[in-house]
C-alpha cells in the first residue's frame, strides 16, 4: 500500500514537471508548429502521469482517473492536429529551410471544390 | 508534497498564460488555450486529492470535454475564415 | 441487426458507465445496462467496426502489446522535447513529408495519426486516403522507406492487429 | 380533427379534472376553495414551509445509511433547485423554451445550407465517432446522478448538446430531426406539470415530493427529484441542440 502511494506521488510530481516543460516549450519554441509539438507531447504525458498518479494514491478512484486520462490522451492529439491543419489552411506556413513541403495545395487535389 | 506540485502547476499556468496574451497569431493563442485547459484539468484532479473530494473528478472530466470542444470550434472557425 | 457488433458496442458502453459511476451497487448496474442498451441500439452502426480481421482475443492481446510500446515512445518524445526546450538553438530542419500506410480501417488510421503526433519530433497534419502528411522537425532522410520505418514502423503491425 | 387534436383535448381534460379534484374539497388537503375574503393568503402560499418541522430530526444524517431524511437528496443544491424551488425551475426552463422558440422563429427554415463548406478533417471525423457516445453517456450520467454528484438536468443537458455540437462540427451533412426534438421537449414539459399536479392532488401543494425518499446516497432515492431532473435534462438537451442546429443551419 505504501509502495502504491509513493509511486503515485512520484508520478504526480513527474507529471507536473512535464506540464511545466510543456508550458516552457510553448514560450520558448521558435515557430507555431514547433510550439504545437512541444505543447501537445509534454502536456499529454504530464496529464497522463499526474492523473494516473492520483488514481494510485487513492485506489478507490482508479477507474475514474483512468477514463479521464484516456479521454485526455485521445483528445489532445486530435485538438492539436485540428489547430495545425487549420493554421496551415489559413496561410500560416512553417519556416522551412529544406523546402520539403508535400502538403502544398498544388501537390494534392483540393477537396473544397463545392464552395458556396 | 502536494504544495510543491501546485507550485509547479501554477508556474506552468503563468508561462502558458504569457503565450496566450502575447502569441503573435491567433493560432498561437489557441495552442496556449489548449495547453492551459489541459493543465487546469490536471489541477482539478490533484485538487480532488488535496481536498479529498470525489466530486472534483467529475468536474475535471466535464471541463476537459468542453475545452476540447472549444478548441475544435475555434480551429474550425480559423479554417473556414480563408475559404 | 448485426448481433455481434451490437453486443460489442453494448459492452464498451457499459464499461464507460462503470468507469463513470465507479460503483458496483445493484441499482447502478441495472441502470447502466438499460442505458447502454438504449444508446447502442441507436449508435452501434456508426461506433463499431464493420469486419475486423482478427477475433477478439487476438485484438486484446495486440492492444496489451501496443500500450507499452506507445508509452515508451511517448517518454522518448518528451525527453526530446526537453532537450529542445533547454537548448532551442539545436539544429532543426523542418519539413512536411508524405508517408503511405497499409492500414485499412478508419480507427486504425486515427490511432496511427495520434501515435505519430505523440512520438518524437512529428506532428500529423492531415490524413487523406492512404497518405499521412507529417510535419517533421528534423528530416533525417528523404527516402520514403526509411521515413516510413522511422515514423510509423513500430505501430503499424500492432494497430493492424487491434482494429 | 386529427389524432393529435384528440390527444391534446384528452390531456387537457385530464389535467382539468386533477386540478378540479384538488380544489373542490372532496379530499381534505387544506386547499379547498373558500369565499373571497376568507382566505388567509399567508397560509395559502407558504403553509407547508411554516409547518415544516426540521428540528424534530434527532439523529444525524449519515451518507448511505439514513432513510427518508429531509427532502432526501445527498446534494443539497439539488434539493433546493428541484424540490423547494421547483416552481422557479419550471419558470427557468420556460425561459429557455421561449429563447429557443424565438430563435427558431427568427432564423426559420431548417433546410438552408450548413455554415461549413466542407467536412472536418479525417482525424476529427473519426475521433468524433468515438467521442460522441462517450460524451452522450457522460451527459446521461450527470443527469441521472444529479441528486448525488454535482450537476444535474441543466448541466447534463448542456453536455449532451456539446456532443451533438461535435457531430455538427465534424459532418457538414449532419441534420437533427426537429419533429423528434419537439416531441421530446413537449413530453418532458407535460410530464413535469403532471408530476406537479400529482403532488397537488396527493399532498395539497404543487410539486410536492410525494414519493418515498429512500436511503440517502443511493441511486434510487430522493423521491421525485431524480425524475424531475431527468425531465429537465431531456428538455434542456433538446432545446440546446435545437438552438445549435438553428444557428449552424442559418
Amino acid at each position: 500500500m505504501i509502495l502504491l502511494t509513493t509511486l503515485g506521488y512520484i508520478m504526480i510530481i513527474l507529471g507536473s514537471l512535464f506540464l511545466l516543460l510543456g508550458a516552457l516549450g510553448i514560450v520558448r519554441m521558435p515557430d507555431l508548429y514547433n510550439r504545437i509539438q512541444a505543447g501537445t507531447k509534454a502536456t499529454t504525458l504530464g496529464a497522463l502521469s499526474s492523473i494516473i498518479g492520483v488514481g494510485l494514491v487513492n485506489p478507490n478512484w482508479f477507474f475514474k482517473t483512468l477514463i479521464i486520462a484516456i479521454f485526455i490522451v485521445l483528445t489532445n492529439p486530435i485538438g492539436s492536429h485540428s489547430i495545425a491543419r487549420s493554421s496551415y489552411k489559413s496561410g500560416l506556413k512553417p519556416e522551412l529551410q529544406s523546402e520539403i513541403d508535400e502538403y502544398k495545395p498544388e501537390n494534392i487535389q483540393d477537396e473544397r471544390s463545392d464552395l458556396r | 508534497m502536494l504544495n510543491f506540485v501546485f507550485v509547479l502547476i501554477f508556474l506552468a499556468l503563468i508561462l502558458s498564460g504569457f503565450r496566450f496574451f502575447k502569441g503573435p497569431s491567433s493560432s498561437d493563442r489557441v495552442v496556449a488555450l489548449d495547453t492551459l485547459t489541459t493543465i487546469i484539468s490536471v489541477l482539478l484532479v490533484t485538487s480532488s486529492l488535496f481536498f479529498d473530494n470525489y466530486i472534483l473528478l467529475d468536474i475535471s472530466f466535464v471541463f476537459a470535454a468542453l475545452s476540447f470542444t472549444s478548441v475544435i470550434v475555434i480551429s474550425r472557425y480559423l479554417e473556414g475564415g480563408n475559404s | 441487426m448485426n448481433f455481434k457488433r451490437f453486443i460489442t458496442t453494448l459492452i464498451i458502453y457499459f464499461i464507460f458507465w462503470l468507469a463513470y459511476t465507479t460503483s458496483l451497487a445493484a441499482n447502478e448496474i441495472i441502470m447502466g445496462i438499460i442505458l447502454s442498451t438504449l444508446l447502442s441500439v441507436f449508435t452501434y452502426k456508426s461506433f463499431s467496426q464493420k469486419n475486423p480481421e482478427n477475433n477478439i482475443v487476438v485484438r486484446i492481446i495486440n492492444l496489451i502489446k501496443y500500450i507499452p510500446v506507445f508509452i515508451i515512445e511517448m517518454v522518448k518524445a518528451n525527453l526530446d522535447v526537453a532537450r529542445r526546450v533547454i537548448n532551442p538553438s539545436l539544429p532543426i530542419n523542418p519539413g512536411i513529408i508524405k508517408i503511405s500506410t497499409d492500414l485499412k480501417s478508419d480507427y486504425a488510421k486515427l490511432f496511427l495519426a495520434n501515435s505519430i503526433t505523440l512520438t518524437p519530433g512529428t506532428l500529423t497534419l492531415d490524413v487523406k486516403d492512404n497518405n499521412l502528411f507529417i510535419h517533421w522537425i528534423d528530416i533525417e532522410s528523404t527516402d520514403k522507406d526509411i521515413q516510413k520505418n522511422l515514423i510509423s514502423g513500430k505501430f503499424e503491425d500492432l494497430l493492424g492487429g487491434i482494429f | 380533427m386529427r389524432f393529435r387534436d384528440y390527444l391534446s383535448l384528452f390531456l387537457v381534460i385530464i389535467l382539468g379534472f386533477i386540478i378540479f379534484q384538488a380544489f373542490d374539497g372532496t379530499i381534505d388537503n387544506g386547499l379547498n376553495i373558500k369565499q373571497f375574503g376568507e382566505v388567509n393568503l399567508s397560509e395559502r402560499t407558504s403553509i407547508h414551509y411554516i409547518n415544516k418541522d426540521v428540528n424534530n430530526e434527532s439523529t444525524q444524517i449519515i451518507y448511505n445509511e439514513s432513510k427518508n431524511p429531509e427532502s432526501g437528496s445527498a446534494n443539497y443544491v439539488t434539493s433546493i433547485i428541484a424540490n423547494y424551488r421547483a416552481l422557479d425551475t419550471l419558470g427557468e426552463i420556460t425561459v429557455l423554451f421561449i429563447a429557443a422558440a424565438g430563435l427558431a422563429f427568427v432564423l426559420g427554415d431548417h433546410n438552408k445550407n450548413n455554415a461549413f463548406a466542407s467536412d472536418a478533417s479525417f482525424i476529427v471525423k473519426i475521433g468524433v465517432k468515438i467521442l460522441f457516445p462517450l460524451l452522450f453517456l457522460l451527459g446521461i450520467y450527470i443527469i441521472i446522478h444529479g441528486h448525488l454528484t454535482p450537476g444535474g438536468g441543466f448541466q447534463g443537458g448542456a453536455v449532451i448538446a456539446t456532443a451533438i455540437l461535435l457531430k455538427f462540427l465534424a459532418y457538414k451533412d449532419y441534420k437533427l430531426n426537429h419533429t423528434g426534438l419537439t416531441i421530446l421537449e413537449s413530453f418532458a414539459g407535460i410530464s413535469f406539470l403532471i408530476i406537479g399536479l400529482i403532488g397537488l392532488y396527493t399532498d395539497g401543494s404543487f410539486l410536492t415530493n410525494f414519493l418515498a425518499n429512500g436511503t440517502i446516497g443511493t441511486l434510487f432515492s430522493a423521491g421525485v427529484i431524480p425524475i424531475i431532473y431527468i425531465l429537465i435534462g431531456i428538455k434542456v438537451g433538446a432545446e440546446l441542440s435545437g438552438i445549435i442546429s438553428n444557428l449552424i443551419n442559418a
